[in-house]
């Protein structure tokens, strides 16, 4: 099997859905000659031309209003901000305008965008560009929601946000882009809103989604040579949430913990916690406990940043902790 | 022009200047409507703004615009809908909550709209409205459609920063993109001078690089010209900006009295209006009151209807709530009483 | 005892904080010459001046922004967002710079500011003028919250943000400005960040804040004739949140419920079920339960909008159903 | 000026060049040595940004500021934090990381400060400290302390909606703001006439009633006349801009190979450069060159101590990872492992 990294997996989904429909194109930041502050679109320039890889000036609220205009006129933008630490320039137009349009206009019109973004620490890029904001899109209705930890994922769920009738904000992770995996595209994806069981096991169900998966995973591996067996749940998409998929594994195993790397506090692992416990209590030895990002902006310093995030060790001791 | 010219000019538009008229009363008839509805207690919303004394630059700019063109508006937007050729019942019973409405009563007065009109939605938001025109217009370039897409805005939307990256965008790309401030003076209790330094407003616009000009708003038929340069600018490739000057006759909100100005000032605000010139300008070109009155009549009529349709309207049924947050072929959000019930089922 | 609105009692704060402090200046569209859209600064000007109520054009960045700058500089600005649904427009300067900027800085200087706001259901304003959008604020690290629901609190709340040394953003609730309330504005205030335990019961811990008090008020007096009693904590302040007294009445009564106007999914109701559930699992009979806004933008049709958010009959019923 | 004009005029004003010119060798060696650390692995922070080629505009605006006066930069600062006397080695050791930087080594290049030399921060937002100006030059206007508060940024944040916003304010309010842009033609790899057609800079502030002005960046004399004009009118009430023309000599980062350019671009670019053309005014006033070395050497032994200073430092203590989320007397945010510990005490 060829081996693929994340970032030539999304360029990949691009190129093969900007082929099948001419309506889709990207605009924002150096996506075009540049291709990308992360390299994703690099070279797509050459084959779409500047039509469809839209340069546009450092003006991130106009970007995203302007990719608003363009699906409601009947086209298919991916607006791409270049961190999702600076969502916070445009969220009027995301959750005012792009998310309620349909429902405030009485269903005569969706709003089909990608909001193509990046987040997450790893790259020592300091408190604005470090961020893991996914909880103001997952709480904001009307946003649909998909952060890809895996190549494969990068891939498909792109490829499926695409074809969205209503506006996907789909969060990449810095520090996968240079990940690569053996991966097989042609292998049907799941449905758009499924969760996967990247693992099977008796002791504890983990749930948790982008580059957390690997970290979870890898703590599972360790757990595993120590005899303890662990579920772990990539969630793909948040919005969809598959909740059924959880509910089966949870009332299976009996406990569960979740993991994001977003601030702790009001985060998306408390959405998880709750939900789990408000559906799943009867089947629950102990509480679900979150392991998430500290309340706290992130350092630039390599340690300080590292630590203001769970790790393999943190998930790995935790789970000891409980099964003990 | 002075007013013999104006006179003899509008001899020769006459036919324009009627149908300005005539439009120009309609949306003024609607808004003396939609007050009553709001007195009667039949309007949703808390906020209900009228364009009472703009209606010159919204028909103006409408006889501008062509059947595919689209458009986005601001909070005070009716008399735009309306020139553009929307349905005043439709209009008034979304105004009213109603599911008859346009919006089938989820939107109200701030936040109408038909796909079919190329109105892409009032806004709440001020400012909100203007960069999705942007994105119309790359569309229609693209598409090569030939439409113009135009934003509406107040004069307080002036100062909204998205408005210059917006304007900036449609001058890179040489959009056919129209950029329509309605002046009224006021924004709120804000006095344009005490907003800005600045303003000339259309100055701003042309150092961006797009066309851009000031008109007087008293008549019609100078709107109309000086929108028509503009839009057909915008249409060949060069984007457009058109501040329309006038006066904000009433407050802010149907509540607002605006304590905040003199009577003085409004007396002479009010006298510049835009309706009363035009009909004046009719007159003086020979049209007899009584067919203008007759026209008046007709309108006051089919306005009259929009309140009984409105009153007449159910409200939206209950369970519309949960629908249009996504596209209809997706599952509908799960209610919180649905939620519940699974939760309180363990027990 | 004087009867006092919510919206005086917010402007009498005001006024005496101004009066104590030169330091304190408003700045906001329309919050000088107009008094506020609400009619909380009503007469300020008058006495203060337009020095210290400075009318904004129409810029909510910037306003935000020069309220960072001025409180660097030394004063102490109290900023005002007509409507909390507007924020999506202001959130970097909130969000990257406000909340980060003391972090970022190593502790060199801190950003006393508030931004005064309010937001909620009851006034048919339609979907960008009813939001309850805390949970924005809660998941950022670096912000204070406070939420008054009475009278009392609107006061003493307001009274303490003007003291601290941090950004503190102040919510209020749009359909609590004309409620009234027999209030001794000279009793001394619980310190800042306590939650006040407004009615005890054996039945029930329902946590709450800002409007949903009076409907967990209403449904408690409903339920009380019934038998039923409940515990009501009024949280005043998300941060600091004061967990301590959530702990103490749960632990007593094995049983919660929290009630946010919010939309539900990653709201603050989630953060208070999760951290309740962690905290006190082995106290708890039952799983905590949610009531919450629903995950829709809010209609302007009154009969929507009203079903839209919590009211006593949702919480009563609950509550019954809890308890039965 | 002409050169024989400007040689007279330099020697005139000879001894302002001098310091000029050690300003700039200055901030042009710590730049190299930053450039330094970072392929040594010493810097924290994947994103650095050099300013070498703008060396003017950061000694000749800060040349026109006094103690007391306030200012924000941009993502790429270095230059004009060291201009107004930053301590080099707590400099390149936040860059670094390291707990003896000016942030404690949390902040980094892009988010350095320092209150008492009124640096009010980086930003690694762009635009994100253009407004925090407007706020501080209220407070010097209502102190009436004498002070500006100056913004720095690059041409990409002309696009920024939010500097219209701020400087309409400061034009509203009569404050003493500055808005300086540093022009270096690039925005990461868009070209300035790739992100606007409104390429004249200065024309969009003075339409919002501020003085502007756009100065070469060449000649630091040039600069440093520009930036007093503005700067004192700033002090006296009247808001400014000046846009100083430069080149970003190169990448964006320090690993951006500026693929996106020509050769010859560049060439040209960084025959523009401004500490090369400070140092042949000099010698062409007749300054010999030796002093000139003397100079250079002594800059360079400065900038080399800030490398030896940096690796000698510690790195920051990991508790101090929940210090300054607020204020030293509050409590700090509870670590997750605190929370973990507790809930999982329980069994
Ligand atoms: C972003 C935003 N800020 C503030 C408001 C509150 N508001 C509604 S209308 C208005 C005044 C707008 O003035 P202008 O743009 O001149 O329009 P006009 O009302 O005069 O038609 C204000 C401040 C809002 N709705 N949206
Ligand atoms: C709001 C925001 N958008 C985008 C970026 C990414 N970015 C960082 S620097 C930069 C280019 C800035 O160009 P300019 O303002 O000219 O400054 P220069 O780098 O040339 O000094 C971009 C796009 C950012 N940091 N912040
Ligand atoms: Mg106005
Ligand atoms: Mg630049």
């Amino acid at each position: 099997m060829p081996k693929l990294a994340y970032r030539d997996a999304l360029k990949q989904a691009l190129v093969d859905a900007m082929r099948e429909d001419p309506d889709i194109f990207i605009i924002g930041e150096e996506v075009g000659r540049y291709g990308g502050a992360y390299g994703v679109t690099k070279g797509l320039i050459e084959e779409f031309g500047a039509e469809r890889l839209v340069d546009t000036p450092i003006s991130e609220p106009a970007i995203i209003g302007t990719a608003v205009g363009a699906a409601m006129a009947g086209m298919r933008p991916v607006a791409e901000l270049m961190y999702v630490d600076f969502i916070g320039m445009t969220m009027d137009q995301l959750c005012n305008q792009a998310a309620k349009i349909r429902y405030m206009f009485g269903g005569q019109i969706g709003v089909p965008m990608v909001l193509r973004t990046q987040g997450g620490t790893g790259r020592s890029a300091g408190a604005q560009h470090s961020q893991s904001l996914e909880a103001y899109v997952m709480h904001t209705p009307g946003l649909r929601l998909a952060m890809p930890g895996t190549v494969y994922d990068a891939y498909h769920l792109l490829r499926q946000a695409l074809l969205q009738p209503d506006p996907v904000v789909f969060i990449e992770h810095k520090s996968l882009y240079a990940m690569t995996e053996e991966v097989d595209l042609s292998v049907p994806p799941p449905a758009w809103g499924k969760a996967v069981v990247r693992r099977e096991g008796r002791d504890m169900v983990i749930v948790t989604y982008s580059r957390q998966v690997h970290h979870v995973m890898q703590a599972a591996e360790t757990l595993s040579q120590a005899g303890i067996e662990v579920t772990v749940i990539d969630l793909r998409t948040l919005n969809p949430l598959d909740f059924e998929t959880i509910r089966a594994e949870v009332e299976k195993v009996g406990r569960a913990m979740v993991v994001s790397e977003g601030a702790m506090t009001a985060g998306v692992a408390a959405e998880l916690a709750a939900r789990i416990t408000e559906e799943c209590f009867d089947y629950l030895e102990d509480p679900v406990v979150r392991v998430a990002g500290e309340d706290i902006p992130i350092s630039v310093s390599v340690e300080l940043e590292k630590n203001s995030v769970p790790g393999p060790a943190l998930i790995e001791d935790t789970v000891r902790r409980m099964v003990a | 022009m002075n007013r013999e010219a104006r006179v003899a000019h509008s001899r020769k538009s006459n036919s324009d200047l009627l149908a300005h008229y005539t439009q120009m009363q309609r949306v003024r008839t609607f808004e003396d409507r939609v007050g009553e509805l709001y007195l009667r207690g039949g309007s949703a919303g808390s906020m209900l703004h009228l364009s009472i004394g703009e209606e010159s630059a919204a028909v103006g700019v409408s006889a501008a615009m062509r059947a595919g063109d689209t458009f986005t508006t601001h909070h005070r937007g009716h008399g735009i809908f309306l020139a553009r050729g929307a349905d005043p019942n439709r209009m008034m019973a979304e105004i009213g909550g109603k599911e008859t409405g346009y919006c089938r009563g989820k939107g109200g007065s701030m936040h109408i709209a038909d796909m079919s009109l190329g109105h892409l939605g009032a806004n709440a938001i001020v400012g909100g409205g203007i960069p999705a025109v942007v994105g119309a217009a790359m569309v229609a370039k693209r598409r090569k459609t030939g439409a113009v897409s135009i934003a509406f805005f107040g004069d307080g939307a002036m100062q909204q920063g998205i408005l210059y990256e917006s304007m900036n965008m449609a001058a890179l790309w040489d959009l056919p993109a129209v950029f329509v401030c309605i002046n009224n003076q006021w924004g709120m209790g804000t006095r344009i001078d005490q907003a800005t330094k600045a303003t000339r407003l259309h100055e701003r616009a042309k150092v961006f690089g797009l066309n851009a000009e000031t008109v007087d708003g008293l008549d019609v038929l100078d709107v109309a010209e000086a929108a028509a340069r503009i839009v057909d600018g915008a249409r060949t490739g060069t984007p457009g900006f058109l501040a329309v000057d006038c006066y904000r006759f009433f407050g802010h909100g149907r509540k607002d009295k605006s304590p905040y100005r003199s009577p003085e000032e409004e007396a002479e605000g009010r006298a510049k209006d835009p309706v009363l010139y035009a009909r004046q300008m009719l007159r003086d070109s020979g049209m007899p009151l009584t067919e203008l009155d007759a026209i008046d009549a007709e309108i006051s009529a089919e306005m009259d209807a929009t309140i009984d349709f409105t009153m007449q309207s159910a409200e939206p049924a209950n369970d519309t709530m949960f629908r249009d947050v996504f596209a209809p072929d997706q599952p509908e959000p799960e209610p919180v009483r649905t939620r519940l019930d699974r939760v309180l089922a363990r027990e």
